[in-house]
């Protein structure tokens, strides 16, 4: 580093490329949950173009769920802040 | 990635990664896209015995497609209220 | 924009993402298409390596269909040319 | 992207956008045979009590990717009709 | 890409070939941890009437976890393996 | 290509593109073999944490058959060698 706290080329492109791959790997993970907790939660039927109650409040304990996975993983792995914290 | 990290870069640099923001965003909201329809063409078309959407097929991808989007923009506020750490209840 | 329609640094960079975008959404729109057409219409027997007449129809109302199916969704997200067009 | 934008970008440019449209083609082909190998693996290999593929398994193998291959230029061809606004009959 | 290839790149660009790779293994590994999430999630949660876990949900998750890594370290040496051309028995 | 064998600016962009492009292959052709793998011998149960015998000897055999039908495919498309032989 350079004084000053002034990141050097090398920092910058390393924080730079962290950054990108943090925000790759939040929407890699957004767009899984998404697809599962359609997959698990959605009629099917298509019915009607809203989603009821019991579908709402099944995508919300989803996410939460699923959540709960990602943080059971990430401490697995051996980090206790799962990459995405 | 601490906020202070990027607090040290240089204005240039501040601005390359908030272009870099908005082209994921593009990309994702592209990808979403093609999910949808993946989806929902998956769920709603079963006959190819001819090649235009009947009327049935027609309102089943647009429900469908309309489920997934307020299914989708659901998620995410619920997944923004978890990256903040928000209380959650039973 | 620099005089005489030349464009600066910056739009050629913009010109450049935008084009690189729409080239990933449509090889990845084709590889989505692809397979689930192939899952809709190829029989899983493989008893010979040629498609038949029936599979080839198929494959081209699913294509056809699918394409419809990307314009009905294209107008919903509020543009009415589809991101491909 | 409007035709016009392409011709307004230097030399330079115009070879940047042809290797990039080079690279994602590669890509492609690449991403195509990965999705045909594993398509066909899971519907032509059932039995793991051996290591090596036995005849009927192979043969299938080999018309599944053929199929894969004949289906995957007649999409391209459908595809590239209807993205020039081609005509459609039932 | 053969060695040689490599050979004649000037210290830079070896330099940044490694870099790339260093950048593949991350990127490879958080689309692992992903795929192992989505599975163990799909394989292990069937029910939506709480918003938490239960005990033998939780259970599963940790085994599936588990199991995953573990497969996914014998692949990798499986993979190697074949990469180098290494003799196979039945 | 420069005297004594240095390689131009232009070659040095190719031999990088094409090296970053066989990294994405192969890590593309690992992550699809696992996840097919995993679901054709792993035991959805989860009764225990360890992978048993039969798992074991059915990934070996899993991960063989699946190069071996990398290689066929390959051939097929007209490279005596794979892409990533």
């Amino acid at each position: 580093m350079a004084s000053k706290g002034a990141p050097s080329a090398a920092d910058r492109e390393q924080i730079f490329g962290m950054a990108q791959q943090e925000m790759e790997y939040r929407v890699d993970l957004f767009n899984k949950l998404t697809q599962t907790c359609f997959d698990k939660c959605v009629e099917r039927k298509y019915k009607e173009a809203d989603l009821n109650v019991g579908e709402n409040s099944c995508i919300d304990r989803c996410v939460a769920k699923y959540w709960q996975v990602t943080g059971i993983v990430g401490q697995m792995l051996g980090s206790n802040r799962p990459p995405m914290g | 990635m601490e906020a202070a990290d990027f607090e040290a870069l240089p204005e240039e640099d501040k601005h390359r990664m908030s272009t870099m923001i908005d082209h994921l965003q593009v990309r994702d909201s592209l990808k979403m896209y093609n999910s949808l329809v993946e989806r929902c063409f998956c769920h709603c078309v079963e006959s190819f015995r001819r090649k235009t959407l009947d009327k049935q097929e027609e309102t089943c991808v647009k429900r469908c497609a309309e489920k997934y989007l307020k299914h989708s923009m659901r998620v995410s506020m619920r997944f923004a209220e978890l990256n903040q750490g928000a209380p959650t209840s039973d």
